[in-house]
């Protein structure tokens, strides 16, 4: 097994890394950029290198620099978490070439694989489905135009180098096509370095279905069952679950079968996951492989017992799976949440700033892998994510209560989050009945805005305001660590006239 | 103390006295007795009759940020409110185009004397990897630019002004 | 189902069970006492109710008043936690008269194995093992001195109304039994109102396995299999795990069938567990029964996927369980560390006193079960369990390493806890081994003293108190919920003397 | 800032300075430069060459409570040791019973002018529902009782005071 292993990643997946690491009795060591100094992952890795300044392409995205750092911790695997340098081949293939291990799919796999319309001609060679659309990218502008003209509007852009709804778009109508086609590109050239798109047929109100698979590097490969992730805003994920209240066992195995043989035809290893979008009748297609550790991986781990970084990290080591296809088998219900610093009540628009205040859900089947803390300032160069909530329950039923009492303990002040609007999702009736599909926040909460109706709630609100506001008194003095033994500004008076005498 | 605080629309009048260790919250709606012990800077539990709230409150320059029973509060301050009411009054006519959240500049697309017809994009934000096109609101003159490609902006700053075509 | 349930109780465990009548629509309400004020219970329930001062017995033991409080809550039943009430027949019975459904066995059957001798009667009777000793209270001292005769020393007090090491005393020659029995009864009736006692032969380096049960009101009950709950200081648990490494499947069944017989010739209904002494032979022992949840139910829960309080409110309510015997499963490895406000540096004494800062560890198969907060002051009134930290692995290595880890990330400031010692313990060789019996404390950590001798661990040590220090300056102003932007000393210089310049 | 610091029976001397935005510390072992950073009141981020340290630090009294790595260290400062010395000289001979923690006095079991022998039972603190003797650390005479049953003490208090017999 390693003795040390380098993260290159940062938040909440860094730290969940960290975690396993420890205990499988491996250091970890981070990097981090300029403006992370300060971050959760700085503080709770064995050791931290500074890698370069803020914009990605400088430090989480700069392959030299992060290779410089494995030699110089003697750090004998990498790493990469999701996203920057987790699906890049070139990355894979330098790790190769150094002898440093890349914890993750061989090198000519992931290239494969991630270029998804490479993929796509692969897997329809090998009689798997796939949406009709381009197997190539467009020569020019007229290419896609003429592409879109022969699938029939509206049409999907996607990136192919993409995933986590990075430099996607719907192009509803042709005058829309070439501004999408430019700030899709632009989008993936700078969240992928790879601006290429293609264009698909758009599939209205699928349900989006994956399969989590690991193979290691002695031929044996399992699924470990699906997560259904249709819950979408701006084509990326925000309430994940397992199992999926759209598959029949019979329907489960097959799609699981599939997809190991996707990952078997494309000499695939490590941990992957085979996303399939199934129709109203319960066809699937497949869409792409995401070769990497997926966002979503825990509901997976609460319901299968078995722990993915702790199977990467032995796969890449060389140990062959201490399992097969049926030993697993899924126990109760769990759903994810993802936690952004985006305000839902403004089409999700980022929000930066500082954490002002930060109370976390707690109890029995409550996991929270979270990458912030009180008084962080959030860096406006990368991915919003904050956190996952993740609950496990006996049953969908239990497991939705369960989400939405700790979504409601959940409190971040200071910077507006997902949060408010999730405990929407996770209460609507049509998610309670299981009836998700991608359109389910455009049809029922679109016009979502935040707030509450209930005057008496706010009226409580608003004591606490006044009682805040004259106990914040400037000339009360705060000792570090607990809160100030102060006279009561009630005694004191103050700027503040007393409505009534004591 | 009497205090008087904005919620959107509302304004909403109400005072709040200490009395034989409890406190008396009063509005026109009526009175209640509260029972406010401070657990920790910032977070109160309060007993209404014994209703139970565990409550965090913070100020961000004249707002506060309540939050409640998992929904969330924002009142600004009487005195904030003159202030935003005079700006906006001296605005008239122009129209400052700010970015909806800190981020960086990626392009300008107009200049300043542009025409520009209403929905037309002027600039483009990226922050937290995507990017946010800034349209126009309606159809006008580009009357200034103030920032350019890869400036860093917060959301307080006019990167552009409009004026609206009568 | 009920529409509100007061929980009698206070700590983590109120906390607990609130969480667990959220999750099914059930309004939860609880009591305090004048010093739990500012508890974690009272800041986390619906509605909250004043019951008394401070000392347990004009509180939560007070029948009275605690019945009064369900009248005005209109709740329709009482959880009372563990401890207290929780045990005390006339309490269940008196909600019986009232109408006010006990969430709990029913007052008969409490009563029967409430009362230790009583119990140990009846068991017999039924054919099932017992440890030699009285099966009635002795009339005066000298009959407790002829039966420690009769038995031979070393033997043990025990209360026979206890549980939880309340009262329990080793007494190794003759010359102690006075006041061990003194200092017994004292101890027994200040914790549950109830001063008899009674003596056993003690059976030196036994393992302490208990199984769980569940029996509804139609005649239905199962077994969750076994806790190992062997390592204990002063008698009284502070690690359980499960499964226990001494059961082979056959032991187990056999004795999981002995548990349920137990319950069913006691009359018993609800959640119980049956306490057995396992020698080295692997012979079997009953020992009592604890009429309640228990504090380690969680590694029960996180292995069988089970949720125990779900089960003791559905129960209570007059539901069939909705599993048999076969649908329960072990999966994985759980373990317990109990964190007490003790200093296992001084014989384990209560420590009380401010919380001055807490950093609570998360992650991946971590539950944190705890009643605390930063700035609480923890009374000096009840017991001194201040909460639970509970890991979940696919295998008992994984446990114990995430067990390790967690305690690792677990700092509690201001008052002596015994998080560090416990780290001791999982992180011992004979414990990893799973060689653990009662003796395992005085035999491997009788003199444990908490201390690092990592002199280069000491020396951060030393430069964040010299940095706190400076930066710790009377005139600097905090405000609330966030680090104080503040001038920096470094700059403004103190009566401190900078040994260099900048 | 040059400091003086108790830990256990070692008095540990050392010097913390700042330079160019990093610390350097120094002790008769030489020299390290840290990372520091505040991430909260009381708690740092410390980075010694590349290793990542997360430390609580508070203070109680004249002690300083340090935790790190899951390793707790409490310091005193240099001038409280002085003051802890002299307290013990002006006692000589005296024995001050304290009780170990704060908590309630069950019994008292000796009275002013008895004898005592070498861990006798001397009195019954109760806290947290666990009764705990004091016994007597040598024979002597009780010289002092000041607390009665029933009586709530906290660990500074002296319960009694006992004269060592010679």
């Amino acid at each position: 097994m390693f003795k040390k292993i380098l993260i290159a990643n940062r938040g909440e997946i860094a730290v969940r890394v960290i975690r396993a690491c420890r205990e499988l009795g491996i250091k970890a060591a981070v990097i981090y950029s300029e403006v992370d100094r300060g971050s959760l992952h700085v503080q709770l890795a064995d050791e931290a290198y500074l890698v370069g300044p803020a914009p990605a392409r400088e430090s989480y995205l700069h392959i030299d620099r992060i290779i410089e750092i494995a030699r110089k911790a003697e750090a004998e695997a990498i790493h990469p978490g999701y996203g920057f340098l987790a699906e890049n081949p070139d990355f894979a293939a330098r790790c190769e070439q150094e002898g440093i291990v890349f914890i993750g799919p061989n090198s000519r796999a992931l290239r494969l694989v991630g270029d998804k319309l490479m993929a796509r001609q692969t897997m329809e060679a090998a009689g798997i489905p796939i949406i009709p659309g381009m197997k190539a990218v467009g020569e020019d502008f007229s290419a896609y135009e003429e592409e879109a003209r022969r699938l029939g509007y509206p049409v999907m852009i996607k990136a192919s180098a993409g995933g986590g709804g990075k430099g996607m778009r719907i192009v509803y109508e042709e005058a829309e096509l070439r501004p999408a086609l430019e700030a899709g590109m632009r989008e993936a050239l700078s969240a992928f370095g790879d601006e290429s798109v293609y264009l698909e047929k758009y599939i209205e109100e699928p349900q989006h279905v994956e399969f989590q698979v690991l193979a290691d590097n002695h031929g044996n490969i399992v699924h470990l069952f699906e997560r259904e992730c249709s819950i979408q805003r701006r084509h990326q994920k925000i309430v994940e679950e397992t199992p999926s209240t759209a598959l029949t066992p019979e329907l489960r195995e097959r799609m699981g079968e599939t997809a190991k043989k996707v990952l078997r035809v494309a000499g695939y290893n490590n941990a992957g996951t085979v996303e399939f979008l199934l129709d109203k009748n319960k066809n699937f297609y497949f869409l792409e492989v995401n070769a990497r550790l997926q966002v979503e991986h825990p509901v997976t781990e609460l319901t299968t017992g078995v722990d993915l970084v702790h199977q990467q990290i032995k796969i890449a080591a060389g140990e062959k799976l201490s399992f097969n296809q049926e030993d697993l088998k899924q126990r109760g219900h769990a759903i994810e949440c993802r936690i952004y610093a985006e305000d839902p009540s403004r089409g999700f628009l980022p929000s930066s700033g500082k954490i002002l205040y930060l109370q976390e859900p707690k109890g029995p089947g409550v996991r929270l892998d979270s990458g912030i803390y009180a008084n962080w300032e959030v860096p406006i160069y990368y991915d919003p994510i904050l956190a996952k909530l993740i609950v496990w329950g006996e049953n969908r039923e239990i497991a939705c209560q369960r989400m939405k009492a700790a979504l409601q303990e959940y409190v971040i002040l200071g910077i507006a989050t997902t949060i408010p609007f999730l405990r929407e999702v996770v209460a609507h009736p049509e998610f309670l009945a299981g009836r998700t599909t991608t359109g389910f926040i455009s049809r029922h909460l679109a016009d979502w805005c935040e707030g509450s109706d209930d005057k008496n709630l706010r009226r409580i609100a608003q004591a606490a305001a006044a009682y805040f506001e004259v106990n914040r008194r400037p000339e009360i003095k705060w000792k570090a660590g607990e809160v100030a033994r102060r006279p009561s500004p009630w005694q004191t008076l103050g700027r503040w006239r007393l409505a009534g005498g004591e | 103390m009497e205090m008087k605080l904005r919620h959107g629309a509302e304004v909403l009048s109400f005072s709040l006295e200490k009395k034989e260790g409890k406190y008396i919250y009063r509005d026109e709606q009526g009175t209640m007795t509260l029972d406010i012990k401070e657990i920790a800077a910032g977070v109160l539990s309060i007993l209404a009759d014994e209703k139970s709230f565990l409550i965090a409150v913070t100020r961000d320059k004249d707002r506060f940020i309540v939050a409640v029973e998992g929904c969330r509060f924002e009142f600004q301050e009487a005195s904030g409110m003159a202030a935003a009411g005079r700006e906006e009054t001296a605005a008239r006519g122009i129209i400052a185009v700010k970015a909806p959240m800190p981020g960086k500049v990626v392009r300008v697309v107009v200049g300043e004397g542009e025409k520009v017809r209403k929905n037309q994009t002027l600039a483009i934000v990226e922050a937290m990897k995507m990017e946010n096109e800034l349209k126009a609101a309606v159809e006008g003159v580009v009357k200034k630019v103030n920032v350019a490609a890869g400036e860093l902006v917060d959301s307080e700053k006019t990167l552009l002004e409009l004026e609206a075509t009568p």
